[in-house]
């Protein structure tokens, strides 16, 4: 019992699952999360449990049922609502980052919106440019919303619950790769042991995925094990990378950050979201404005370039992060090191 | 309350409160203009940035807001002042918002577009067609609370051609849900006029699109408002869905403060004065006997002493502190 | 073309697109399941990623595009092989692009879902009725330009839930501009039936909401659909307007390949097999003396050549060197 | 004639104009940008002397009129489209990110979008949350838009001329407080010297606005001109700093910043946009990854905090950048580097 792996879909649908149970004020809403159990399978069974009232099926209307979730946090609900693919945010993003967002503020803080906004991302299987993107720091930028991304099953659930039990509006951004889902390739490691009761992991607070002392290596989500990968590479050549899995862009746990760069001198920030304007940048800068001299060598950042996401294999294969472009980074950047 | 015709009560409350609306935006057109001569800055002044009075609309506000309990919910649009006032929103504090001040609704965060006052469940925001998804939402809360509460979501004309407002109208319509869609037909979207932004002469025409009851009302007349939003309430309270009401209705001043209206008719104003709501109610009281000289002169002075009374109290506020911009982020 | 019943010729046309459209739909599922047995994977074999197959769906494609010319725009949605097929776009290249070849329509950056054929004015795209103000726009420039093109918006019924599809007809209807709206009604959206997504039966009802016609088109009925389209691009030619068009269409295959089509009654698709709309259009071809077996099987055999070709260029041809993903972001 | 001055909103509806003139396919779309003469006068004008047919005022449909630009730019003409604020950007996104920005990728070339997305951007004049942000990272951040912020009239017309005639889509964004309004404080050193023939100012040069040797201050927009009002304080100090006006995000002149950097040793950024996972960590990042020992302090951001823009005044200039924060960043980050 204390063993039981469960895939991330199972994770996040079990911490739904007891949430509603315990909450009759929790209810999902969303493009086919009922009978199909939501594309990327995050609502399996819950409306076989819980009904078509709290497990509600919408028109492709993003605006309305989002914006209905928004109204319907601030009158005593607790709605879970799921963008089927980060990447329609573009219609309904009125609703979610100004009315969202911002009610809490707005209000000075009379108005709770208690609601998870729960989506998916992420590339790899020739999706093509409208359906794999990540877009966490179209998100991260702006006020108002955290930011989680969970990397495994256990987080997955544990997040789940926290973001539920939020006053605060979350979004929460599960990458496909990491569901577990049997039809198309998912990280292994991303199923772990999780507990049958239910659990919170707290929003804000990053987690030592791999202790070493030669460089810290940034992640989130699916890079996590990208970059866990690489450290188990560069070990090979006596390298000891220290993995950082951010867990949320909001809040940023930039204590974490700073600790383990302070202890490796050497930065590597991984981010399968497009290079510019986005995480990598933001994780250095922490770094460099609270202590230049925390850096023994230029900084690396291994992310999506600046290019719509291609459908053809090779093209998006090339454009993606791996552990190849990791590991080869932090040698890069030790070896600057080694001039500086 | 009922849905048939306007009681004794229920007309003085309505010619009351649109006495007090009108004063309220009059006084605040009043403290708007302080400041910002000889030239015009829109950040000068107690009451800065965009200003969007409703004075004229009254109808929209007081005819449906009558039939509304406070558990009822409210969204309101970017012109949000006479509905928040016939809702029950606290005026001292909503005056206070708008003035920017630390008792304000928000402590001066929101300003004018954006009050919230949850005791009656009221909200309004700045972006067109924005808060009638939310009021659907806050319509299935109630539903799911197994609660009779109703919600309204006020838009105008020129907000009806929004995508959420069909998004939204359909997914009300879809779950039955508890909605009345009131749109404040005002002609006028800022410069653009409804004949050049929608396909259609009537809005409410649009409800066969959706299978709802469509309710037109002509030339803003408060007592044709009070019985189609006492239907349409009524039949949102039975559980038995949504419906689209639109509303002709006056606006009387720029689209914000400051706007020079170049577009508009010079004369169109001073036809729709003629025409004003609150006189029309007026006479239609003093020829009933609702209401006499004396009893009216008493209506009048007791609803702009409320509003003076809100706005000393906006006045004499204290602002906050600056650094509080940084609290209540998250809640 | 005419606007009134078929020609023969344009019968002929018909009936062989539709025969190529199917046996592209066939081939291509074929082609998607290789590589991805015993296990499903959508990332493995020759056409990873999403597919959305258009069997079935032949006479929206065929009876809407008999009547438009290459310099027609055409804007088609995630379920795009039907409607680029019978738009004329290049069979070759468009097939390249679905297996992600260097010689595709656009190198394969696009993919199945993002197809342009600048030739003969086709585009789609993978959001939902996002194509609709896109083909608004095409309408106006040809309008601007004094040209009498016309454009093509398809949406699938899900997607006239979407604010767009509101938007954009009302904008079309406003400014009178040649577009015709094409609602492919399949009855499901992935796993969402009409009737818990739509609040009328019929999306054509809504033509009502924007002042333009609105046409019915039921069971799939390919000469029903060139009668009705033929007066609708006529329509839009001759500088009247929008026009509504709903067509009741069958979706043979699930939403995408590898869908397990759990929310799908078990016999639905048997029984719409027996309504085949190319079988019914044969058999009245055969009826009227159009066609004759020995003239059918040639239809067939070279319907179906064409596309075996398609299919092996496709498959001969190189993948496009990874760098080049990094081309082309910038005109 | 050679020192005629104009307005930065004169030097844009100049710009639409003169090549209006020139070019029967370009046209203007959207709310009030007809009779009105656009809410900030950037097309004021142009209906008078273009007529209704290319100067088109809109329903309040962004969706659509975006969407129609984007459709229309596909079919030979050169659409400018009118978000009238930026904070906008929610109900339409999906035409802008999805199709707009990415359909020339999709079609491998084969299809142009040479359009403008023009918008109004910034604060200060107390228009709450829902009307004065900044939001370039949140266009810069995705792939496929050139992304343009004129901070005065000169530039603004070359740059409107430029992004016109782009065969790109070109979001095109003008501060509010830059646009020389009478009815809103307006920044008088906008108000430029602007030759009355068309010309052009390259999309992606950054400009050096004031030469200095001791620090970088790098800016975007209004925010070049409170680096410069801090630059003269400075000045009064014996602090000379260098003024970098990026003029876009998107292309980023990175060689400018570098080069202005090598100089320096010093950098400070500026940004009215929100802080984290924006423009002033894309600057930072970029010089401490090309060579971490230009920095000889480390760098400074001045930047909007991580809230909703309040409306109460004395709430939202507390929250603006300043003048005064970035001579004290300037000083701050001087003062770290004697320490160092
Ligand atoms: C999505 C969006 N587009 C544009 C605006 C700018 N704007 C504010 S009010 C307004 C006109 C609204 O007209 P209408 O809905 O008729 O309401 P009215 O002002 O007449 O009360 C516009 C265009 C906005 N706030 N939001
Ligand atoms: C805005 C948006 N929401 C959701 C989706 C996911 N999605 C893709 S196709 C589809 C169903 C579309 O149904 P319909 O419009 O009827 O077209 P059909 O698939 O039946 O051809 C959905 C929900 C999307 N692509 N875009
Ligand atoms: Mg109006
Ligand atoms: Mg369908």
């Amino acid at each position: 019992m204390s063993s039981r792996q469960l895939t991330m879909a199972r994770a996040i649908s079990e911490a739904i699952a007891q949430e509603m149970e315990r909450d009759p004020t929790v209810f999902v809403v969303g493009e086919d999360i009922g009978k199909y159990g939501g594309i990327f399978g995050a609502t399996q069974g819950l409306l076989e449990r819980f009904g078509s009232e709290r497990v509600r099926d919408t028109p492709i209307s993003e605006t309305a049922f989002i914006g209905a979730a928004v109204g319907a946090a601030m009158s005593g609900m607790r709605p879970i609502a799921e963008l089927m693919f980060v990447d329609f945010f573009g219609v309904a993003m009125d609703q979610i980052y100004n009315l969202m967002a911002k009610n809490v503020y707005f209000s000075g803080g009379n108005v709770h919106v208690p609601m998870v906004l729960m989506t998916a991302t992420g590339g790899g299987y020739s999706d093509a440019g409208q359906h794999s993107q990540n877009l966490y720091a179209t998100f991260a930028h702006l006020p108002g919303m955290k930011v989680v991304v969970p990397s495994n099953a256990y987080d997955a659930k544990g997040l789940m619950i926290s973001a539920i039990r939020d006053e605060s509006p979350v979004v929460y951004m599960f990458h496909k790769g990491l569901m577990g889902l049997v039809w198309m390739p998912s990280v292994r490691s991303a199923q772990t042991v999780v507990p049958e009761e239910p659990y919170t992991v707290p929003i804000g607070q990053a987690a030592v995925r791999r202790e070493g002392k030669d460089v810290t290596v940034v992640a989130v989500g699916l890079m996590v094990h990208r970059a866990l990968d690489a450290a188990d590479a560069l070990a090979r050549e006596q390298i000891e990378a220290e993995v950082l899995d951010l867990r949320s862009l909001v809040p940023l746990d930039r204590e974490s950050i700073l600790r383990s760069v302070a202890k490796t001198g050497h930065l590597v920030v991984v981010d399968e979201d497009y290079r510019s304007y986005g995480l990598t940048s933001e994780v250095i800068t922490t770094v460099v404005e609270h202590d230049l001299s925390l850096l023994r060598s230029k900084p690396e950042r291994v992310a999506y370039p600046e290019i719509p996401v291609p459908y053809s294999r090779p093209m998006e294969q090339f454009a993606l992060p791996n552990a190849e472009k990791i590991a080869a980074a932090v040698r890069r950047t030790l070896a600057t090191s080694a001039v500086a | 309350m009922s849905t048939g015709e306007p009681s004794r009560e229920q007309l003085l409350w309505m010619y009351e409160t649109m006495v007090k609306i009108r004063h309220y935006e009059e006084s605040l057109a009043q403290a708007y203009s302080e400041g910002k001569s000889p030239r015009f800055d829109i950040s000068a002044g107690p009451v800065p940035g965009e200003l969007h009075l409703a004075a004229g609309q009254e109808p929209c506000a007081v005819g449906v807001c009558i039939h509304l309990r406070p558990e009822d919910t409210v969204t309101a649009t970017h012109r949000p002042h006479h509905v928040a006032i016939a809702k029950g929103v606290d005026l001292k504090r909503m005056t206070a918002e708008i003035f920017g001040k630390a008792t304000g609704l928000s402590g001066g965060r929101g300003g004018h577009m954006h009050l919230f006052d949850p005791a009656v469940h009221f909200s309004c925001s700045g972006i067109v067609g924005e808060g009638l998804p939310p009021a659907v939402g806050a319509a299935l809360a109630a539903k799911m609370q197994g609660k009779d509460w109703v919600a309204v979501a006020y838009t105008g004309e020129g907000g009806a051609n929004q995508g959420a407002f069909h998004e939204a109208v359909n997914l009300a319509a879809l779950w039955k849900l508890p909605v009345v869609f009131v749109i404040e037909d005002n002609a006028w979207a800022i410069s653009v006029a409804k004949d050049v932004s929608t396909a259609v002469p009537r809005n409410s025409d649009r409800a066969s699109a959706y299978g709802v009851p469509g309710v037109y009302v002509a030339d803003n007349d408060t007592l044709a408002v009070f019985q189609a939003a006492g239907e349409a309430v009524a039949r949102a309270r039975r559980g038995e869905g949504p419906t689209i009401l639109e509303i002709e209705t006056y606006r009387y001043y720029g689209h914000f403060e400051g706007d020079p209206q170049i577009y508009r008719p010079a004369d169109e104003v001073k036809r729709l004065q003629e025409k004003d709501p609150i006189v029309r109610l007026r006479d239609h009281l003093l020829r009933e006997g609702v209401l006499d000289e004396a009893s009216d002169r008493e209506v009048v002075a007791r609803a702009q002493r409320e509003v003076d009374e809100a706005m000393t109290f906006a006045r004499e506020s204290p602002y906050p502190a600056p650094e509080e911009a940084l609290e209540n982020v998250f809640a």
